[in-house]
């Protein structure tokens, strides 16, 4: 056994928290940053923080993630960090010649109480931002929330930053993307697209984290949300919000600086949410909703009906972040599986009243937790006390898998054993085939290796 | 896709690359870094600046104390509980990720390798202070393991915020009856994981080494220092050793224990592969119990030849001596085998090497046994003695970042059975032969001349050296793995070894040309352009007029 | 063991074919059939055939396949099948009303002689079909060929009855698609679209056995190729023919009737075969390749140096058809895997010539076979000699699969077992990058599953 | 979505919609078609017109005489080699894809089921024969597998061209020494699967039954005529019969083998579950050796219970009658259990069902046990006595596709140990008591009054039936399952059972329960409509103005 020590016998603990079900705030930043046009993040603390969240992204997106940090050593502890950041600024400019530094903080620039809003603005004061180049910031302590928080604050901040609302209305709609793949990123564009509606995206990681093989390297990748795109946002007709956790700043300072109101919906994950999302686009944008939307609708329903009874009954273990574990039970529950347990280290009470709502008489049947002390270790316990056909989580996941032969779905933030998710979306409807293919998949995979030999089907 | 150079008159005077990289540089940076970049002469001392803080800003390999502390030297070591003090993502991003394989003597027996485990501090931790939350993550720890040890590392708020790890760990440690010790591995300590290691190092000696004085076992006692079994180079490492008769007592820290690092003060000699984050512990062995280190390496068929008679020179055994003979002859002729048939292959291509503080050093040595050359390499981590060998250590300046972390005062055991006069003995007898103790001669004298040595490389350096060098073959880290890629280059990893191995031993050195013939005599970049590149009717010359 | 009585001994088989890999013609041409619009299919024999095809087509697609037959008895099998198709084509039309019935023959018409082609005059002749009403027919004997010549022929007479060359010529390229699935019907239009170009795609079973859920049933979906489409590639610039097994005598039918030229292409799997029908498309349009063609190979460029290492020196071996089988092996190749058996039962004695091609130097590391003996039998007694990494094919591979625990692509037709196939497509190069996912999963998974303990990676 | 109807006061007389559907057809068609419809009367008789030839172009569910014989009858036989003599298609077709289950009594006994044998004939066999490349396969077969039996299965070209396989089969059997025998079983022979089976029974009783005269083992001891273990029905019927203490001699053709067949006249009585395939061999056993049969039906909890009843009641033993009510009580108590929770949220749901020659009818009392009404249902391949009871037989009119069917001549045994004169004693004495052999009331007396019985349903039948009476559930096979699903009507296939299974016995009840339940109160058909189809502003109101 991989986690040889764990054991079905739960304590009450207070203190430990054990195999993690969230990440620090800091490499949420850092990937909400690149998700702009011509940004470089940088990390305010010690070098090491810069080094596991370039380290971790890298190795989910197996792609090239460049980020700065101020190099934090005793003496900036005690001193402060100003010194640091400075010249850190001044450096960056001058060799790696960004459009923006999106500077956020860590536990130890928050712990000294380096104040980064006036650190910049003395940095701007004195000359070292040059002109028509911008420095951001974020305050993303690591002892707050999680990395989804982080990723909340840096969108909210790019969005204050840049967004201006002008006396020229624009007949596009805001698409604040929660903390999702590249992949979703351009499926989002692309369902835009389809309807017809001018969307700007923030932040936009397509063709930056899933950049092509050229025999070149960018260091500012295509992609991205742009300056002009960002700074029209204070123009547009409405805000669509997707996740929370993920966008609910961005959307608010959207709506208090200009005006701009918004829709707060779930993450387009399954049946449902994904006809939220189409009606909040369609209202938004004020155009009807094209037949091949439905069609796209009416593919994954198909395929739902169809293969019903595969799903039917079948019982789901879920870690990972709220924005993806609310609509993603609700689409379990569509197909009639069942959520057992669900298991999120992000905080935030409404998680609880979503949940009540999403499984409504059947909320007694599901085991959930969510904040600072939900964690794998637990989700296992439960594992061990009553077993599940189905995990679905991040790559940690797979010690569980293994050790109890569970079929395993990687879904969520970090997947570092397998490639694909950052090619092909798991938003909207096309999203929801992927995933009960996947599903599919698995459960069926399963059943063939476990089936007695005169039990195993041809045909399913 | 870069076109490749072709050094074979030998290399070209480095000094106008290294004047246009730091051209790009505002001058206070490129004065500096100008000192961490040597056009290298094998034959002649040149100072390397190393060691010293990363200008802000600069985009860098390195980590943080935390990483070489918790990361490098204590996570592989099963039987411990590492409880990380701190908020979630510093014990997140040390979860799992490098690679310290480990093989438990049972299937019951104690490893919590697979685990992460924080106190996960929070805002209120902050402010009010997390020792009650470190005490009670402690208690809990104990009561759901019930473990016989538990180091706690802290991370950067801990001693910012005043948290006594040592003080927690000291009162736990009579309350629960265990071994928990702390260890101040805040990340902005020191200017890199370099000095995460020291502390590390002091860390077991003071906490865990000569807590069992166990009867020696074995004619041959050893233990491997500074090797971490990293795809399981230990595993093939302890395969050697055991058939040559060799106990290998205990090995810091791969496939480890800290039940046998507490005995791992009675062997006979002390064998360090990685220098740099490990010397500490060999010094302080001698320095306390008078046993003798030498510096061993085990990367390339002859190396670990060379390093495993020296061993047996070392014990002046004939039977020993025999028997690795037997082992070198037998386990050569395989290695000799496939390196026949790779390297007309890879002959004459061009490597460069950024990582680590050992391995950018050793792996020259499987290189050079290919025919490929080392064109650029450096440390991460490095201090000078790793670049121009130990005869520097006197000259190298202790500057501030360096001065705060703790040097541990080693005073002589005071008990008879423990301290070695027969090894002392044995050593003054050798030296006259001219066998080398405590010696490390370097990188730099084993490096072509004009090869560029280069100090915690930069991003924006490394751009630089592809473009001037169009090598062949980049090995670093994950985090450069994919920006050197897409420039067309391959990259090995020799963190992770790209999740390979093992390399070290005689096994090793064959998977490493095996390697290095998958990455090298690939057609796979050559897909990279489009083959329309060379048709203008296909490529924009025409209008979408359809 | 599933296939107990299978050694690695073989014997010298002239006569006997077990555990075939191709089936018979009429299933191909019934498919291409239903890819134009409005079409049914009908087969000129006995019910039985009717019903297994539309058996085996609706439990690949999981999609109605409407198709009507002959139901021959003893008395048409010996007076001839001529009444029976007259009464069926007045019926058909009368009861079913679509706008084309396409017949094709079996081998009990063939061997009996009917001839398809008088009969369907006699049946015009006759008044039996109704103005701007159309019945096609195409003579498919069981006997020659697989189930691809059946394709082959159908989509020949799709094409000789309806393609007419006026005197307009047309900015538009013929595109003949072999035997691929619905998705991959559709990313061929997603990719001429792409590159601006204007095409003809026949047969499109896209949105005919990939339609959507709507509650209402269609006899005749919204997809297939349309009549005046149909009718227009007279005038084409050219013709871009991807599966020289499937799509042949179409092309040459264009080039003979109606002049226009043709480019016989594999289908576009991988990455050269990929680069060749972009470049002839490109060609044939006359319109250069635009940059997000350019990106989407380079992500699967990307994504092969990325994962270099886990494909290198992996044996695979295939079965299915030529078109299909001739560019994976290439794609193979091009990942560094070893492609080490290859079977088709469909014949052509031109594969061997082209797997020669494509292998080169490396011809000597294959074992290969295709035509009437080769079969999967053989297939799994070369693997009982020496093992391989991977199996590719269709749904009956599950049985070596599970007996040799070998992981498993499934490819080809049928895939009765798993969903997917018919929403995703695996040409182009997303498609590329699709089979890459699908070939890593299987292997990561059985590296994750076969490791000892200390050996499993967290980071892959 | 189609708006449910609710027939709680009685079905609505069917003429109307009789009258719409044929109204469609040209009008000979219409005429022909009108007779295979008949609105049910479960108090009189009403012929149905059935076992007649499609009308070409009409979709049907039928298949061929070849998927009846080899598909159907000996396809679940696993340790013969069914080799199908003809172009490769219908081997392939009929490759694995009915799900007979079987389970070999030892890990290496034969099996046959897994592969699919095929002489693959091309276009030189057609035009100059194919014996001779029919005699080779045999002899690879033979030299390949060593098997006991082989059957080769005539596809439609074969009687064409001439090939004699019977001969062929003589001759082979005469060479290698092992049973092998032909079936004429060709494609356009008969107007249905219904002629092949008649075929294969004839087949084998003549090749294969009586072949081993072994001597009776057990008491009670009986075999199972059509069962064929699709989802594993069959086990679960073995092991009720296990239980009891009753010897099930050889299922036709579940989970079978040729050898069990070869002694299966030894029985006492034979059980017949699907009356349309297999009640010739019955006959056939009571024509040569004077063993009675009954029919059974195990489709139900209380079918299953009353089929035990009746077949303890026919050995009249007292022990043997206690054990089948102790296990009637044990398993009908479970039975009952999940009965009630189901039965309340499926009760009055509307079913159909056209599948098969016996499903169609046996699954009635499964719908009945949930409450559930079978508004319409027919067969694909019956005959009259299926609709209407065996009392018919003598009136059904023979034509030309029926009579072109070999009927058997069978004449008693002249082994006086072999005729059992003790069997048809006990017969003449049940029957007195009113115990009912040779006797199958057949589907239309136990449906409802103006439900509606087809024949033999066409697609354009089935739209007009979904139209009409918008069922909640729609039973038939692959086929017809998405064209019915694409209209929010879900189809549970009763050929495949879906996969699932199985659904015979009292397992078998409670899966087929839990399967409705799951069918049926799902909310995923709620799925289908898009909330904006009621939303006017979302759809096609707004122009696209963006």
């Amino acid at each position: 056994m991989l986690l040889r020590h764990t054991t079905e016998k739960e304590i009450d603990r207070k203190a430990l928290t054990i195999n993690p079900a969230k990440t620090c705030q800091p490499v949420g930043a850092m990937y909400a940053a690149l998700g702009v046009h011509g940004c470089l993040p940088h990390s305010h603390g010690s070098q090491g923080c810069c080094s596991y969240h370039r380290s971790a992204l890298t190795r989910h997106y197996k792609e090239p993630v460049m980020a700065a940090t101020s190099s934090f050593t005793e003496g900036s502890s005690v001193f402060g960090g100003q010194a640091n950041l400075l010249q850190a600024i001044g450096t960056i400019f001058s060799v790696y010649d960004p459009d923006i530094i999106a500077v956020h903080s860590t536990c130890l620039s928050e712990t000294i109480g380096d104040d980064l809003k006036q650190i910049v603005a003395k940095a701007n004061a004195d000359g070292k931002v040059p002109d028509g180049k911008h420095v951001i910031e974020a305050s993303t302590p690591s002892y707050v929330g999680s990395h989804v928080t982080g990723y909340h604050n840096m969108l909210q901040s790019i969005v204050q930053h840049f967004a201006i609302k002008t006396d020229e209305a624009k007949r596009q709609v805001n698409l604040l993307a929660g903390w999702v793949e590249p992949s979703d990123m351009r499926e989002l564009k692309r369902i835009s697209k389809m309807m017809g509606i001018k969307t700007v995206l923030v932040p936009d990681t397509s063709d930056v984290l899933d950049a092509p093989m050229t025999g070149k390297f960018e260091m500012y990748p295509k992609g991205g949300t742009t300056i002009p795109e960002l700074v029209s946002m204070g123009d547009s007709m409405k805000t669509v919000a997707i996740g929370e956790w993920a966008t609910k700043g961005a959307a608010i300072a959207l709506d208090n600086n200009c005006k701009v109101p918004f829709d707060m919906l779930d993450l387009p994950i399954g049946v449902k949410a994904t006809d939220r999302f189409i009606m909040s686009l369609s209202k938004a944008g004020a155009v009807a909703v094209p037949e091949e939307i439905d069609r796209e609708r009416g593919r994954l329903v198909d395929m739902i009906t169809d293969m019903h009874q595969y799903f039917y009954g079948k019982r789901v273990a879920l870690f990972g972040d709220p924005d993806q574990l609310l609509p993603l039970c609700e689409f379990l529950l569509d197909l009639d599986m069942v959520p057992a347990y669900v298991v999120s280290g992000t905080p935030g009470k409404t998680f609880g009243k979503r949940m009540k709502e999403i499984f409504g008489d059947k909320i007694d049947q599901v085991k959930f937790k969510n904040g600072a002390n939900a964690d794998m270790f637990q989700l296992h316990q439960w594992i061990k006390q009553e077993g599940v056909d189905l995990l679905i989580g991040n790559t940690y996941g797979k010690y569980i898998a293994l050790d109890e032969k569970i079929p395993f779905l990687r879904m969520g933030f970090p997947i570092v054993d397998r490639v694909g998710h950052s090619y092909f979306p798991t938003l909207g409807y096309m999203g929801g085939i992927r995933i009960l293919e996947k599903i599919l998949d698995l459960l069926m995979q399963y059943q063939d290796e476990n089936s007695p030999e005169e039990k195993v089907e041809l045909v399913m | 896709m870069v076109k490749k150079k072709d050094y074979s008159a030998g290399l070209p005077d480095p000094t106008p690359i290294i004047d246009e990289i730091i051209s790009k540089y505002p001058s206070k940076v490129a004065k500096k870094r100008k000192k961490a970049m040597v056009a290298n002469d094998p034959e002649i001392d040149q100072p390397v600046q190393a060691n010293v803080r990363t200008i802000p800003g600069i985009i860098t390999q390195r980590g943080c104390t935390y990483a070489g502390c918790k990361g490098v030297v204590l996570g592989p070591t099963r039987d411990i509980i590492n409880l990380v003090h701190g908020p979630i993502g510093c014990s997140f991003y040390a979860w799992l990720t490098r690679r310290n394989q480990t093989k438990p003597e049972t299937e019951t027996a104690e490893n919590y390798m697979m685990y992460s485990f924080s106190t996960d501090m929070q805002d209120e931790n902050i402010v009010f202070g997390g020792e009650v939350k470190l005490k009670e993550a402690i208690r809990e720890a104990y009561k759901l393991f019930n473990p016989k040890a538990i180091g706690v590392f802290s991370t950067c708020p801990v001693g910012l915020i005043g948290d006594d790890v040592h003080a927690v760990s000291r009162d736990m440690k009579e309350e629960l009856g265990i071994n928990i010790f702390g260890f101040s591995c805040e990340g902005y300590r020191g200017v890199s994981q370099s000095a995460g290691h020291h502390i590390a190092n002091n860390g077991i000696f003071k906490h865990v080494v000569g807590n069992n004085d166990r009867p020696r076992e074995g004619k041959f006692q050893i233990n491997l220092l500074g090797e971490y079994n990293i795809g399981g180079d230990a595993f093939e490492l302890e395969r050697l050793f055991e058939e040559a008769g060799i106990t290998l007592v205990s090995t810091y820290s791969g496939n480890s224990t800290v039940e046998s690092f507490a005995y791992s003060h009675t062997v006979d000699l002390n064998v360090v592969m990685c220098h740099r984050s490990i010397n500490y512990i060999a010094e302080m062995m001698e320095e306390k119990y008078g046993i003798p280190w030498i510096k061993g390496n085990f990367i390339g068929g002859s190396s670990t030849a060379k390093t495993l008679r020296k061993v047996a020179e070392f014990f002046d055994d004939a039977e020993l001596i025999e028997k690795v003979e037997e082992i070198i002859a037998r386990e050569e002729a395989k290695v000799e085998a496939v390196k026949a048939a790779i390297k007309p292959k890879v002959e004459g291509k061009l490597a460069m090497m950024f990582v680590g503080g050992s391995r950018a050093h050793h792996y020259q040595d499987l290189f050079e046994e290919l025919g490929m050359l080392t064109v650029s390499a450096g440390y991460e981590f490095a201090h000078r003695d790793d670049y121009e060998g130990r005869h520097v250590i006197p000259d190298i300046k202790i500057d501030a970042d360096t001065r705060n972390i703790e040097e541990l005062t080693i005073t002589k055991t005071d008990n008879p059975e423990l301290w070695r006069d027969d090894l002392v003995a044995k050593k003054a007898e050798l030296e006259k032969k001219g066998y080398e103790f405590s010696h490390y001669a370097g990188m730099m004298p084993q490096m072509k001349k004009n090869s560029l040595v280069i100090d915690d490389v930069s991003h924006h350096e490394t751009e630089k050296l592809i473009e001037f060098y169009k090598p062949d073959l980049f090995c670093a880290g994950i985090k450069e793995k994919y920006v050197v890629q897409k420039s067309g280059v391959p990259l090995k990893q020799l963190h992770s070894y790209d999740y390979g191995g093992p390399y070290a031993g005689f096994e090793g050195a064959i998977n490493f040309y095996k390697e290095m013939e998958r990455m090298l005599v690939t057609n796979v970049w050559n897909l990279v352009d489009t083959p329309w590149k060379s048709e203008p009717e296909i490529v924009g010359s025409m209008t979408i007029n359809a």
